[in-house]
């Protein structure tokens, strides 16, 4: 396994530029997770239209997996529909751990973390934004879901 | 020394025996060991699996990123993947190590009985039960206020489901049971006694230290909502055992076990938990446990738990049988289907006495209260003789066993 | 690769390299192990003292009356007077067998905290804990209404005696402190500390995991009430560690596991304890773990835990300076002496990705927050690098590391 | 280590006709004690004539060394002052152990537990009456200093 297969060009950029990194103000979802095993935190906010995401940022800092991939989740996840988004987390997380190795060619950019599927204890790296993201669209459905109920 | 069956798996003694290294050593070349339901020996592949851990990639798991130490956790979480399909488990996450049956029962006493109950909540347990299932809801009980009701056994120490719905109420939260006695040898009704508890609202913690070792066991299917169970009698390592529990219960369980490995953030004044199972793996666990102990598994499934069981069942008869036609000796325990160990004693002799003269006969019996005190009592004796058998015994041991308990009534007879 | 020195045993560590097998295998020849604080490599006395006990005497202890039962009790209870002398213990009764420092931590905090503490008495515990030597004591606050009082460290970890005694107050009933520090390397004057904290009438408990296998320890004279440590950490099989602890507290504290061994007698709703240390071992102990333990015991004292002492200060040393050197390197922890463990990080850089950076060129080191979140957080870094090392790394490897976190520091620069 | 050796004709015939069994009516001191690993009891019945023990006492089932062990104990220290028990007790406790291989000629029955020595998971047969009878004396003694002091 080389090194450069793991730190490929594209994640030490999204590394040094990420995108959609900040806070934001008024989301209507807010989630903040934490790898247990390395103290790495990071925090999700979402803006719903409907069934869509509309604008999503992320907080925290973490290594060049971590920070690339959620970086360039933002990056695929704003505009999508939520079944969509979640379709691709599956997807990501099957690379990641090696269980598959293509993905569709509109998410290419990603291709770029196959690499960590040779480096286990990296894996949680690759995923705690993508896990962080699926549990908090959970929890925006059910407590749409709430509010309709009332 | 072999047990006959058309259709199905047999055991070949002499072939498992040779994997068997403890029976190769010279000084034990005249060694029966027949104590297996306090520990068991070790197949080679065991040992190995341990020491290979230590002499090819001896790490710590879960946090190291470099390649021992991926390897290691990669083995230790394959170990808990192992067991949660041998017993049936749904999920990994539903297999916690710990210790072994004591350090599991403790941990649900603790973690999921101080949170759960409250004072005048009734607490059942069986007359029949290991001092690790008393215990650990004696301090319980004195905790919360909870009270104790005995489920008594007769006699021939079985228990009946007639007394068990007597004593369930409203207010009964656990009944705790084993499945194999390790005294007696009796085997409950797992299936049965969950469904009565069920229906009445109770959780079930079933002792499993007897019966994983030697029957097909599924934790799922019985229903069980606790299961504990120990590594050393099932082949495997000591130090290393298993808590299963539903998830659910996990879930609402408090950990116990606080400090490294179970955390996801500490604050000064507070912290917050990792997921399950490490939520109840605080501290460096016994990595090398661990994996023996899912190569033990691999063993057992390799020879077949139910040939083993089969094997097994026939060595209890013949033993049972012998025993009882010799006179002036009596045998404890029901009639009938019993797990493979038997109790004994030999009218005028002290278990004791009967131990030390089979041990010069190279003979490893145990004699005691076999951690069975309220049992001892209700039969009324001090303590027993007990043989408890596993897949390396053949019948000529058994055969030579009952020939030195006979011969061990002779010994003292002309004195007494 | 020797350390010279005229009058003292020296520590030749070639010699030492051979005695540990994982060195030799073919897929580690490249293998520079710098993770000890994490868990250490063991000897080939310690691994075969482990399958020996399996292969020639398994069995349970305390209660056979066979020959490999007595032999297992023997050197089972051997061990525990090994390491009793190793650390100045008076007595072996003072050596209570438990998985590790965190599980002896724990026992403290149930079976001593949950006795003798009160709603508004006082816990200190260092800003340099690892978590097992913070989370007990949260938790034993949040059961007994007991307060938590932080001793802060300074920015570069250390401790100030000053600032303890101005935390001392009339209500401390317990003062929790590292020995070493296993995220900083950090140093404490255990001796003083005990003194001024005895002066308040207040007990000290000491978390011994990273000072025990490195430097002479006596608890005896060090005055502490209560030492915890770790086998892992010293050589030693995984699953296994000591609670040490004067006698009259031992005898004062209750158990917290209850069940096998741990048990005088047994009737239905209570029941009487075992003698020391036995009390505090309820189930089957981790046997073979604590064979290995003594195993690596009679190492440690084989080579001399000066030698090894002095041999580590040489690298540390060595460590520090090359490190401190590098442009762009940052070196956490105090000045002056330290155990054999150096933190740092590389300027943008995250400590994940340097040590699998590392990893490719064969150098295992740990990166992540050590569990010590609360010194991570003191020091404005959610985690950092940490190389330690122990008697069988030598300069060779210490100069080779360093030339690695250079080469890291090179490969990112590029991009960053 | 031959059978014989630990089975002495005289250890079996104390077993079998044990001295000084049975319960004692208003006993200056009375013990119980147990052996953990064996569930085994003793219980030992003492009346004092000054520092001399006057009558001794004892119930409690258990194998043949346990057995003989407490019936040659109440044999030989029935009207010996509490000094002189404590060291045959010490003397006793290291014969057992193997520590020493002899005993005074007054007390030499008790040779015929020497063969204990060779049997350590036995020794707790041999001694559990021994270590009760000694904190028996100390705690009588205490009593009775209590009593002065008052
Ligand atoms: C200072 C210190 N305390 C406690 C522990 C916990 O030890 P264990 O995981 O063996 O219980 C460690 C090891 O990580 C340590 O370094
Ligand atoms: C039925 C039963 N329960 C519990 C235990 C305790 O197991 P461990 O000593 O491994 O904790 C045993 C073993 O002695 C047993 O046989």
């Amino acid at each position: 396994m080389a090194l450069d297969d793991l730190y490929q060009e594209i994640l030490l950029d999204h590394y040094k530029n990420p995108r959609n990194q900040g806070k934001m103000s008024d989301p209507d979802k807010r989630l903040q997770a934490k790898n247990p095993f390395c103290g790495d935190e990071v925090t999700l906010n979402l803006k719903f239209d409907g069934d869509r995401v509309r604008e999503i940022s992320f907080e925290g800092q973490g290594c060049v997996i971590s920070q690339a991939s959620v970086s360039l989740l933002t990056h695929y996840v704003k505009g999508k529909t939520v079944d969509q988004i979640l379709e691709l987390i599956e997807r990501f997380q099957a690379l990641v751990k090696g269980e598959i190795d293509q993905l569709d060619p509109q998410v290419e950019e990603l291709m770029a973390l196959q690499g960590v599927s040779e480096f286990p204890t990296r894996i949680k790296c690759a995923t705690l934004a993508w896990n962080t993201l699926k549990k908090a669209l959970h929890e925006y459905d059910s407590e749409q879901s709430d509010d309709e109920g009332r | 020394m072999q047990i006959n069956s058309e259709e199905k798996k047999a055991v070949d003694i002499r072939e498992i025996r040779e994997r068997f290294p403890i029976f190769a050593q010279r000084e034990n070349r005249d060694l029966i060991y027949l104590d297996s339901a306090a520990t068991t020996q070790k197949p080679d592949s065991v040992i190995k699996a341990v020491s290979r851990y230590y002499r090819e990639y001896n790490a710590n798991t879960h946090r190291g990123t470099y390649r021992i130490a991926e390897k290691a956790t990669v083995e230790y979480e394959r170990a808990r993947k192992t067991i949660a399909r041998f017993i049936g488990a749904v999920s990994e996450r539903q297999v916690v190590f710990v210790r072994g049956t004591t350090e599991a029962i403790n941990t649900v006493a603790v973690g999921w009985g101080d949170r759960v109950l409250k004072a005048d909540d009734e607490i059942i347990f069986s007359e029949l039960e290991h001092h690790s299932n008393i215990v650990p809801w004696q301090m319980l009980a004195q905790r919360t206020g909870a009270r104790i009701r005995l489920w008594e056994m007769d006699k021939e120490g079985r228990l009946h489901l007639d007394a068990l719905r007597n004593l369930l109420s409203t207010r009964t939260r656990l009944l705790a049971i084993a499945h194999v006695s390790n005294a007696l040898g009796t085997v409950n009704p797992i299936a049965e006694i969950v469904q009565l508890a069920h229906d009445n609202g109770t959780r079930v913690l079933v002792d499993g230290a007897q019966s994983v070792p030697h029957q097909q066991v599924d934790v799922t299917a019985l229903g069980v909502d606790f299961f504990a169970f120990s590594g050393h009698k099932m082949l495997g390592p000591t130090g290393i055992g298993v808590l299963y529990a539903r998830e659910e219960l996990l879930d609402e369980m408090n950990p116990v076990q606080f400090g490294g490995d179970m955390i996801e953030s500490v604050q000064v004044l507070t912290s917050t938990w990792n997921d399950l199972p490490w939520k109840f793996e605080g501290g460096t666990p016994n990595i090398a446990g661990a994996i023996g102990l899912g190569a033990a598994v691999e063993f057992l499934q390799e020879i077949g738990i139910d040939a083993i069981h089969r094997h097994e069942t026939g060595l209890i008869r013949r033993a049972v049988e012998q025993l009882q036609a010799l006179p002036g000796v009596r045998v404890f325990g029901p009639p009938g289907d019993r797990g493979p160990a038997v109790s004994f004693e030999i009218t005028g002799i002290h278990p004791h006495d009967i131990s030390t003269l089979l041990d010069q006969r190279g003979i490893a019996i145990r004699s005691g209260h076999h951690c069975a005190q309220l049992a001892m009592k209700k039969l009324e004796v001090p303590a027993t003789a007990r043989a408890s058998f596993y897949l390396y015994n053949d019948e000529s041991e058994i055969d030579r066993f009952v020939k030195a308990v006979s011969e061990t009534r002779d010994y003292f007879a002309k004195w007494l």
